[in-house]
């Protein structure tokens, strides 16, 4: 089962793997991934923009290269866009399968290809106002240990 | 009918809104026209991307938009 | 936080995860693996034994082995012996951390050492009674990447 | 006082229980001696370790168990 979702609006990831784990009962592993806007001294809100037209099918584009690298029973992505306080979720991913490596390792993909590659566009409101954030050297370090 | 041009990322700032309606059709020298000089320089720039109708295009230049189309302008994604 | 229990009865991975996200509300990243019982044709009950003068301070070693080699916020290890079921919870590894790679990497650190280097014995009872389950290789060769 | 000795995985099946009580104190030699002749066997193999009070013993044969100690034979972990 895939479930790939982009989501305007706050969500619970608690709720979501919870019922993820629940719609696979025979998977023998889970794997999951939780990442939350990081409380930062002077980062009053984060937005990530998407381009729901381009983003949500290459959100479903990178769930299909996953599906055909690994061999699992389920996989779910969702990604928030809009406007984030610190401490707000911004994405869930977790894999269900017979096999631990192949959970693991799908979340580490998926992830990596999220964070650099996927199209959102992030800003920062700080004390003296919006910032964008350019792509860090490190996400795209991340991205080549797959090539 | 027209042309939506969507601005993604710090290209809304620079061209001071989310989207823009032009006439169409609409080629690559009649963008880079249709906008202000400073956004059509970045525009210009290798790192800006450009997709018609959710569709990247292999190479920008080549644009031809026809009425009713779409155009996103697409910098560097900063990541989810 | 460090989180390392040894639990004699079932467990929810749901409500652990829940109560150790709850627990680190600054952490940028949490991963996670739940790993159950597999449901297999034949098997009935599957058994875990524990020596737990040993079993529980090599899973505390373990921790604090993970938390020397990445930057945690925190630290969930918890994992069943005793007669399990098909589908029940046999462990629960989470880590809590601001960096994505720290938290998935230490999962998958801790899981490999669960698998194939801790004090648990392993049997199942099949239609014709109980079989000892002996070391897969594959564990051996995923504890063999982090040497 | 007497000498406990914990029986780990299948050699708890070989012994027919999970623990023993043996006199002390004991040496590797006199616990070989108190052990069924199949069970000595399989513990004198390289692949059963030997821990004393919960410390895994780097010489098995080096054992020294003093009265009211707890001897583990420890046969190879099939994982969590």
């Amino acid at each position: 089962m895939r479930d790939v979702q982009l989501l305007a609006k706050g969500f619970s990831p608690g709720k979501a793997l919870g019922l993820f784990a629940k719609a696979h009962p025979d998977a023998g592993g889970i794997a999951s991934f939780v990442g939350k806007v990081r409380p930062e001294a002077d980062v009053k809100v984060l937005e990530l923009k998407a381009y729901p037209r381009m983003t949500l099918p290459g959100m479903e584009a990178l769930a299909a290269d996953v599906e055909a690298r690994w061999t699992l029973d389920g996989l779910l992505i969702h990604h928030r866009h809009g406007v984030m306080r610190p401490g707000a979720p911004i994405v869930l991913v977790a894999a269900a399968a017979r096999h631990r490596r192949d959970v693991i390792e799908a979340v580490d993909f998926a992830m990596d290809h999220l964070k650099s590659a996927s199209w959102f566009w992030k800003r920062e409101k700080r004390g003296d106002g919006w910032h964008w954030i350019e792509p860090r050297e490190q996400d795209h370090a991340d991205l080549s240990r797959w090539a | 009918m027209a042309v939506a041009v969507v601005f993604l990322g710090k290209l809304a700032d620079l061209s001071g809104a989310a989207e823009a309606s032009l006439p169409g059709p609409l080629d690559w020298a009649g963008l880079l026209e249709a906008l202000p000089p400073s956004l059509a320089d970045e525009v210009r720039g290798e790192r800006v991307r450009v997709a018609l109708n959710g569709e990247l295009l292999a190479e920008k230049t080549a644009l031809r938009a026809a009425d009713g189309s779409e155009i996103a302008l697409l910098p560097p994604v900063s990541g989810g």
